[in-house]
């Protein structure tokens, strides 16, 4: 049905207006605005969506939309209207009539979206008892199950007598969806729906916003992700700073997007790029000393086998008490000078792989081999003194940092001792943050007063002080903004090329792992679904698994949507 | 590594300066308060309107007035003077309870936390038996067997409040064990002692100053609150909690001898509180 | 050393050889038999406007650990469900109780006491000469449960037999002459109790003791009170009683309320009828707004026993100057706030018949006096402290006493002495102890104290047997804490003890009260007391001076007219 | 890090739980045993003495006949294993040993006593939770005057010495204006005073937790969400909120029952109830070790079992919740 969107009629009257809308917090001199004279309106069946890097405004502008902006916001907007009713100094009681009846309002992750404690049953009726909806128990239990069955959610008698945790992250979110959709709503807002799903769920979610779009609701849609955004939407406010900078229909914005920002989001996404190409604009200052010093060691790539694993085993206790393999049987090999990809949902046993790989768990049965010496059968001070030529780069570099540590204490922690001198190490820690483009400001710097940027970058230096032949990286652009992914990406990518170190580079982010490795390898509940070359795996795929992957895999469609969302639909809701 | 000492000591400088700039009032307000109390310990002459201990009877029991301005007890001797005199043995109960309890949680609760296994299943058995019998009661306990005086006052009260603390030490270091910087260091291949004593010790720390901070208080609490029972300081001392002991008597006819004390006591505990909560939220906040 | 413990709740063996007066034990006994219509008549006469009925909330501070016994506690207690042989009147005479009448032979060894007929144990057992033999034999027996604490040390070396020559006919028969006898008979701890009800063994007799008295045991919960209620059928009042049959009152509520603010408290709020121990502190308020009753005790004053056997006290001019140099009167007035009298004779409390009121001023406040002393004695240097030196030893002054034993008041009273004496030179140092430690002997070692302060309460001087026996055949006298050991004290003390005229005798008590006050080997305080404060509509309470000043609620009766 | 969402699943079956708490508890009540007797073993100066003198109020030296009758009696002659076996099967017979003062079974004495203390200590700690959750519901979260008067108000009260409160409470309500019974007895009326000086301090703690807890919760999604749908903001904070900042609350319970008893010990003695309090703090003072030995012991115990219905509580409240 990808082409059978109805067209927004055009004599239908906005549904929600918004005229310079303008956001602050605080008073007075303290007062601090967060999103500046922004407008825009929705029609019904029409999705806006509004997309931004973390910071951009894009939450804020969606909550003063239904009055929930924050106790301390002050909402400012020339016109502030929905349907009839003017939103602009409307009384709490008033919004709350308005709330979930006319406006519904999905937020990310409904691990926390959901009270925990409550039945999911109880979080979908909510609503209804609330604005009296409902005459009866029985009535409210028909309408909470004919919601979840709507959102697509199985088995929903069982499910709405569960509680969150109970439910896989796509159920949840269903679930929640259906919780705002409870009264009908005629608009929905959803922020940040799919953020914290893995692919496959995403794209249900997707699928399940784009079909209740076609039955006629408004939908705004807060992404960070184009790609996301991308499928649903029909109009696009790309917002930076609190301000729109671009705005126009989606198709005309992907096709050629004027503003350089917009640009620069747009190349950031790694999907349906040329591999390896440059995905951010910055480019990365080289010193010609070290670039001299640098070359020296630039060795062939795929040389001689670094790592490898042979049928690795770890289990672990589950919650009947039964063992349960979170890795049963993984076999690999990673060669010097490559970029090996593990790709996996959660759960799929990625990173117990990986603290095996570094020797922090004992593998139940098989081996690591390292550099072709036993690894993981060594006894822990045997291994020390070789650790650090395998080093790693976490997802959230600010839980791996000393809170207490400054930035060059934290490298030059992990500089290898065979450098003296402290004007040698203090040089070489310096080298290191120009190498990952830091200024040498941040020297005295602690890890919370940097960006997330900064702090993956200073994970990184951190990683390659030692010198390391090979290095893990666990899903370590999954938290960092689009733009900033991007140029994590490209460092890493520069970094390889130069000091000629191997990734294993874990992700459940095909894009991202489809950008960068050399070979990929499929994970699914502990097993290998499916390795071999990228190009060769994407291209065609053996398992149904990594096919259903990459097909959710949303990607960003630049002229013709590519609708495999109706399909998806379909096995959502079944 | 002299640059990063440098860095440090000057963040260190800027850091006092920044605490010291954004003081605000209330924690201001209790430093003073502190401040005079250890004043009155350190040097009690300099505040002293009176001889805490000379007796005038013809001036017994008379209200608060400009010549005394707590009033005067029984026998006719400055309150004022008396709580100032006080102020040091109540500290010194305080301070010695609380290093007494910290450095026996830090002991075992550390201990438990980082050897792990067995030896940690053991120990946390011992703090939770500890943990079961009430502060009071366990100090009591220590009065029984050794009798009244100071230094049993300062066990018990250390002893007594000991498990509570070795619990949320362990808790503290076994986060601080599962901490990501842990992990990094390991990966590292740092050996188990360097990264205890680099990371985990100090991290700890932090939040135990905190703790200490209010423990002083609660420690002074429990002593007079033994001294009360009678089963303190033998007078003419006046501690604290002999006074609020010896006032109780007098309540009815004389409210004074009972207030103030309790008043003094109240006011040096909530400040210190106050002060260890301040600093609490400062750590959390820096988190 | 019974007489160090000098706890609030006195533990103390109260011992009477008041003279009995043996020449007129007929008359004696004819006045025991007047006074019996005539109170019969005065009941009567009240009988009609006296309201019965109500119960008597009493609040008393300290609980035993059982109903009766030989602590004082316990015989606040006792005296309210059971009666004695004989009563001793507020004069010290001995009058009629259980005991009709008596008479006692010429040798001055056989007793032999008329019964009261029909009375009757609120068992039903019946109270004859038999069941009273029973009592008196047990408490002289090593049966732990019948033995009697207290009556044991009075009478253990002159006892022989008690038994029942008639159904109402009683006899005791002594090896020697014991003038206290009767004077024992008619302590509180002496109260008859049931034979038939002591078969039951001590652990269920100390929960639920019966006695003929004017109450019942109803309830003792443990730590909060013991309920009595009134013996309907009580016959067997003492001639000392201000009517005769049943109480006025339903019973009595005896609530334990150790702390002093809530029991006074209580009264003010109306809570209790009637409360013991007034605390200082409240003295005068309760002298103003309720009836209040006092009872000095007899025996020893409260008193700073000095340790004379080595320095600095071996020296009676520095012990002197000690007494010299404090102002033991202010101290006392202002520590108990009037609540007690000062009583500078440290021999014998003034109370006690044979007191010499002259004494009670001796050693007045004199500093200069006491630096004379001093100077004279050869303590004539002093350090920088002001403290005197006598070659090379500092005049250092230990107290030693009980802090849990003794009233918060006193202590100050201590604390008193400490500062005054330091004017003198006395580098005086107070050396509280817990009771445990105490009884454990701490700081009571020959080496530990220069003064210790006690009191051992007792009608009279005979106490001076206790406290001035010398040590003899290597058996030290462990009542006598100052060591003082003066032979022909001891001879004064003894003739006085076998003289059989009072007048002489107690001329002979004086003449050693004189030398023991002279030579100060004790410094007298103050005296002990018991009091109760009563609502104004409570009447007719009173204490009893056959022993301790026990409340006795056997008149008492609400009188809300006025 | 890494992969510890794996690690951390250990759930067990609520049976094996429960053995596994039972045994646990015993545990701790044996190691309570022990230290109780060894606190009778390392009592300095001579047992026997002491309770020859505590009893007969006597001073001084007993004679080595009266010695040897008293450790006969109570078998301090034996060697020490054998004492420690022996006090064990008595524990096991319920019999806690006899006190040297009272002469009766310490079970008796504590018996008798402790039904006072645990009313007051119960009673207590409901109002201690009536106050903070009342409080916290209406007040917290709201950036007004009376958040922050309530949030003083809860630090004074949590830091106030309770037994000098207790003493003001006394005497201001009681004695002066006569609003309350002086002796409370076991009357509802005569618990007041006592159960507020004790539970006031309390509700400061609780108070504390509950409401950092409380705002805290107050900014997380659900809640949002909840207001999404058009719910109040009291009725977000009762339906969602409270039931989340209760949580901590509810395993402070345990810890608050040592404090409880701690505190129940000192009001007992300024309001003369009967109870505990009075018990130990005498026997405290008179060396009576077995009294306060067997405390120990019982205190223990009941600890044991607090904690137990604390964590099924816990449990009730928050299904997430694994038993461990």
């Amino acid at each position: 049905m990808s082409q059978g969107r109805p067209q927004p009629v055009p004599q239908q009257p906005d549904l929600l207006t918004v005229d310079s809308l303008r956001v602050s917090f605080g008073r007075g001199i303290a007062e601090n605005t967060v999103v500046r004279s922004i407008s825009f309106s929705v029609r019904p069946g029409q999705c806006l969506a509004i997309v931004g890097e973390s910071g951009s405004g894009k939450s804020v502008t969606a909550r003063s939309l239904i009055g929930l902006a924050g106790r301390y916001a002050n909402v400012h907007a020339r016109q502030l209207r929905f349907g009839g009713t003017d939103l602009i100094g409307l009384s709490d009681r008033a919004w709350r009539r308005i709330r979930g009846t006319e406006i519904g309002f999905v937020l990310q992750d409904a691990l926390v979206s959901l009270d925990p404690l409550r039945r999911i049953g109880k979080e979908v009726g909510e609503g209804l008892i609330l604005h009296g909806a409902v005459s009866s128990r029985e009535e409210l239990a028909q309408r909470v199950i004919a919601l979840l069955k709507l959102v697509g959610v199985p088995e929903p008698e069982t499910k709405a007598e569960q509680r969150p945790h109970q439910l896989s992250g796509g159920q949840r979110q269903r679930a929640l969806i259906a919780s705002a959709l409870a009264l009908d709503p005629r608009i929905l807002i959803a922020d940040e729906p799919t953020t914290a799903l893995d692919v496959t769920a995403q794209a249900h979610v997707l699928a399940l916003l784009e079909e209740t779009k076609t039955r006629g609701k408004a939908l705004i849609l807060i992404s960070h992700d184009l790609a996301v955004v991308s499928h649903v939407a029909d109009e696009i406010l790309v917002m930076r700073g609190g301000e729109v900078v671009e705005r126009g229909n989606a198709v005309q914005i992907f096709k050629d997007p004027v503003h350089p920002y917009t640009k620069q989001l747009l190349d950031a996404v790694p999907s349906g790029r040329p591999r390896g190409s440059r995905l951010s604009p910055s480019t990365i200052v080289r010193s010609p000393a070290r670039q001299t010093q640098l070359a020296v060691q630039s060795p062939p790539k795929s040389g001689p086998i670094l790592l490898e694993a042979t049928s690795l085993v770890k289990r672990f206790k589950g919650p009947d008490g039964t063992l349960r393999a979170a890795v049963d049987g993984v076999s690999f090999e990673l060669r010097s000078g490559e970029t090996l990809g593990i790709v996996g949902e959660s759960g799929s046993g990625k990173s117990t792989m990986a603290r095996m790989l570094l020797a922090l768990d004992e593998p139940d049965e098989g081996a690591v081999q390292f550099a072709g010496r036993p690894w993981t059968t060594l006894a822990e001070r045997e291994r020390r003194a070789r650790r650090r030529s395998l080093s790693i780069i976490y997802q959230d570099p600010l839980g791996s940092f000393d809170p207490r540590w400054t930035v060059g204490r934290i490298i030059s922690d992990s500089l290898s001792s065979d450098v003296e001198t402290r004007r040698k190490r203090q040089e070489r820690v310096i080298e290191l943050l120009d190498l990952v483009g830091l200024s040498k400001a941040l020297l005295d710097r602690r890890p919370l007063e940097l960006s997330g940027g900064q702090r993956q970058r200073v994970a990184i230096a951190r990683a390659i002080a030692p010198n390391p032949a090979v290095i893990v990286c666990d899903e370590p652009v999954s938290a960092l903004d689009v733009s900033i992914q991007a140029q994590v990406l490209d460092l890493l990518g520069y970094l390889r090329d130069h000091l000629g170190v191997s990734y294993l580079f874990i992700s459940h982010d095909l894009s991202v792992v489809r950008h960068i490795s050399d070979r990929v390898i499929v994970m699914r509940r502990g097993r290998i679904v499916d390795s071999g070359a990228t190009d060769e795996i994407f291209r065609n795929p053996q398992s149904e698994y990594t096919k259903s992957l990459i097909a959710a895999m949303p990607r960003l469609v630049r002229d013709q949507r590519i609708g495999h969302s109706a399909t998806i639909l379909e096995e959502g809701i079944a | 590594m002299s640059m990063f000492a440098e860095v440090a000591i000057s963040r260190l400088l800027r850091e006092v300066l920044a605490i010291l700039r954004h003081v605000p009032f209330r924690i201001a307000v209790c430093l003073i308060i502190v401040g005079v109390f250890v004043l009155a310990a350190m040097a009690p002459k300099v505040l002293q309107t009176h001889d805490p201990l000379a007796i005038d009877l013809t001036s017994a029991l008379q209200s608060p007035s400009i010549a005394h301005w707590f009033g005067t007890d029984q026998l006719g001797r400055d309150l004022y003077s008396r709580v100032v005199e006080g102020a040091g043995q109540s500290l010194a109960i305080g301070l010695g309870a609380t290093a007494l309890s910290m450095s026996v949680a830090i002991t075992i609760g550390g201990a438990a936390a980082l050897s792990g296994g067995l030896l940690d299943s053991i120990l946390s058995r011992i703090i939770d038996v500890l943990f079961a019998i009430p502060t009071l009661l366990l100090a009591l306990v220590f009065v029984t067997v050794f009798g009244p005086s100071v230094l049993t006052e300062v066990v018990a009260v250390g002893i007594g409040t000991a498990p509570g603390y070795a619990r949320m030490i362990r808790g503290q270091m076994l986060s601080i064990k599962g901490a990501g910087y842990v992990e990094a260091a390991n990966v590292l291949g740092h050996p188990f002692p360097r990264i205890v004593w680099r990371h985990i010790l100090p991290n700890a720390m932090n939040p135990l100053t905190a703790m200490m901070t209010i423990g002083v208080g609660q420690a002074i609490i429990w002593a007079s609150g033994l001294a009360f029972l009678g089963l303190g300081v033998a007078p003419p001392a006046p501690e604290w909690g002999a006074l609020l002991n010896a006032g109780r008597n007098y309540i009815i006819y004389a409210w004074w001898l009972e207030i103030i004390p309790g008043l003094a006591v109240t006011a040096f505990a909530l400040s210190l509180t106050i002060i260890g909560r301040h600093l609490q939220d400062r750590l959390e906040g820096k988190r | 050393m019974r007489s160090s413990n000098a706890r609030p709740t006195r533990r103390f063996t109260g011992k009477s050889n008041y003279p009995a007066r043996t020449a007129k034990a007929t008359l004696l006994v004819l006045v025991g038999l007047s006074q019996l219509p005539s109170s019969i008549h005065a009941q009567e006469g009240v009988a009609g406007s006296v309201k019965r009925g109500g119960v008597i909330r009493y609040g008393h501070f300290q609980e035993p650990a059982c109903l009766f016994g030989g602590w004082v506690q316990q015989w606040y207690l006792q005296r309210q469900y059971s009666d004695n042989l004989v009563a001793r009147s507020e004069d010290g005479k001995i009058v009629p109780w259980l005991a009709e009448s008596w008479t006692i032979s010429d040798d001055k060894k056989i007793y032999t006491f008329e019964i009261k007929p029909n009375v009757k144990f609120t068992d039903g057992t019946s109270l004859d000469a038999q069941a009273i033999a029973d009592n008196i034999n047990g408490w002289l027996s090593n049966d732990p449960d019948l033995r009697n604490p207290t009556a044991a040390p009075y009478l253990s070396d002159s006892f022989e037999s008690a038994s029942a020559i008639a159904p109402l006919r009683l006899q005791v028969t002594l090896k020697v002459p014991f003038q206290p006898l009767l004077n024992v008979f008619a302590q509180s701890s002496q109260g008859i109790l049931s034979p038939s009800a002591l078969k039951r063994g001590l652990a269920v007799n100390c929960e639920n003791p019966v006695g003929s008295g004017p109450f019942i045991v109803d309830k003792w919960r443990h730590g909060r009170e013991v309920t009595f209620r009134r013996n309907p059928d009580y016959n067997s009042a003492p001639a000392t009683a201000k009517h005769q049959g049943p109480a006025y009152v339903d019973g009595i509520t005896w609530k334990f309320l150790p702390d002093q603010t809530v029991r006074y408290g209580s009264l003010i709020t109306g809570e209790t009828d009637a409360i013991y121990d007034i605390p200082a502190v409240a003295w005068k308020d309760a002298n103003s707004r309720f009836p209040v009753l006092r009872h000095l005790t007899g025996g020893t004053p409260l008193r700073l026993a000095l340790y004379t056997a080595r320095p600095p006290f071996d020296d009676v001019l520095v012990r002197k100057a000690f007494a010299y140099s404090t102002d033991r009167r202010a101290a006392v007035d202002t520590s108990f706030l009037g609540s007690l009298p000062f009583e500078g004779n440290g021999a014998l409390s003034q109370s006690s018949p044979e007191y010499l009121p002259e004494l009670g001023h001796s050693y007045g406040y004199d500093v200069r006096k006491a630096n004379q002393l001093l100077d004279q004695a050869g303590w004539t240097e002093r350090n920088r402290n002001g403290v005197r030196v006598k070659n090379g030893n500092p005049l250092i002054v230990r107290i030693s006493y009980s802090n849990a034993f003794l009233k918060p008041d006193g202590e100050q009273a201590l604390q008193v002495i400490q500062q005054q004496a330091r004017e003198a030179g006395f580098d005086v140092r107070l050396q509280p102890t817990n009771p445990a430690d105490f009884f454990a002997g701490k700081n009571l070692g020959p080496d530990d104290y220069e003064v210790v302060l006690l009191y051992w309460v007792a009608p009279g001087a005979e106490i001076f047997r206790i406290s001035w026996k010398p040590d003899q055949n290597g058996e030290t006298n462990r009542f006598n804490p100052s060591r003082y050991q003066d032979l022909t004290l001891w001879d004064v003390i003894q003739k006085a003890e076998q003289e059989l005229n009072g007048v002489q005798r107690t001329a002979l008590y004086q003449q050693a009260e004189r030398k023991i006050v002279d030579e100060a080997p004790v410094i007298g305080l103050t005296v002990l007391d018991v009091t109760l404060a009563t609502k104004p509509n409570l009447k007719d309470v009173w204490l009893d001076r056959g022993s301790v000043g026990e409340p006795v609620f056997y008149d008492a009766h609400f009188d809300d007219g006025k | 890090m890494m992969g510890s969402d794996a690690v951390r699943i250990v759930v067990h079956h609520p049976i094996v739980w429960f053995a596994r708490r039972i045994f646990s508890g015993v545990v701790v009540v044996w190691a309570a045993a022990t230290f109780a007797f060894l606190i009778q073993c390392v009592l300095p100066g001579d047992r026997a003495q002491i309770i020859i003198n505590v009893t007969s109020g006597n001073v001084g030296p007993a004679s080595s006949a009266e010695l040897a009758a008293i450790n006969a009696k109570y078998g301090f002659d034996q060697p020490l294993a054998v004492q420690y076996g022996k006090y064990m099967l008595q524990i096991l017979h319920g019999d806690l040993g006899e006190s040297y003062q009272q002469h009766r079974p310490v079970a008796a004495i504590i018996a008798e006593q402790i039904g006072p203390t645990i009313v007051l200590a119960i009673a207590a700690l409901l109002i201690a939770w009536l106050i903070a959750i009342l409080t916290t519901l209406f007040i917290a979260g709201r950036d007004n005057i009376w958040s922050k008067l309530l949030n003083d108000a809860q630090v004074f009260l949590a830091t106030v010495p309770p037994y000098w409160l207790a003493t003001i409470l006394l005497v201001l309500f009681a004695v002066k204006l006569g609003i309350f019974p002086v002796i409370g007895g076991n009357s509802p009326i005569g618990l007041v005073l006592p159960t507020l000086a004790l539970a006031l301090e309390l509700s400061g703690f609780f108070g504390q937790v509950v409401q950092n807890e409380f705002t805290r919760v107050l900014e997380q999604p659900f809640v949002t969400s909840a207001r999404a749908r058009g719910m109040s903001d009291f009725g977000v904070r009762l339906r969602h909120v409270l039931r989340h900042a209760a949580l901590p609350g509810i395993t402070l319970s345990g810890w608050a029952l040592g404090k409880l008893l701690s505190g129940a010990i000192l009001i007992e003695v300024v309001f003369a109830r009967q109870g505990l309090g009075g018990v130990l703090v005498a026997a405290t003072s008179s060396r009576d070790v077995p009294i306060v030995s067997g405390a120990v012991l019982i205190s223990a115990g009941l600890f044991v079992l607090v904690s137990l219905i604390v964590d099924l509580t816990y449990r009730v409240v928050d299904p997430r919740i694994k038993l461990t």
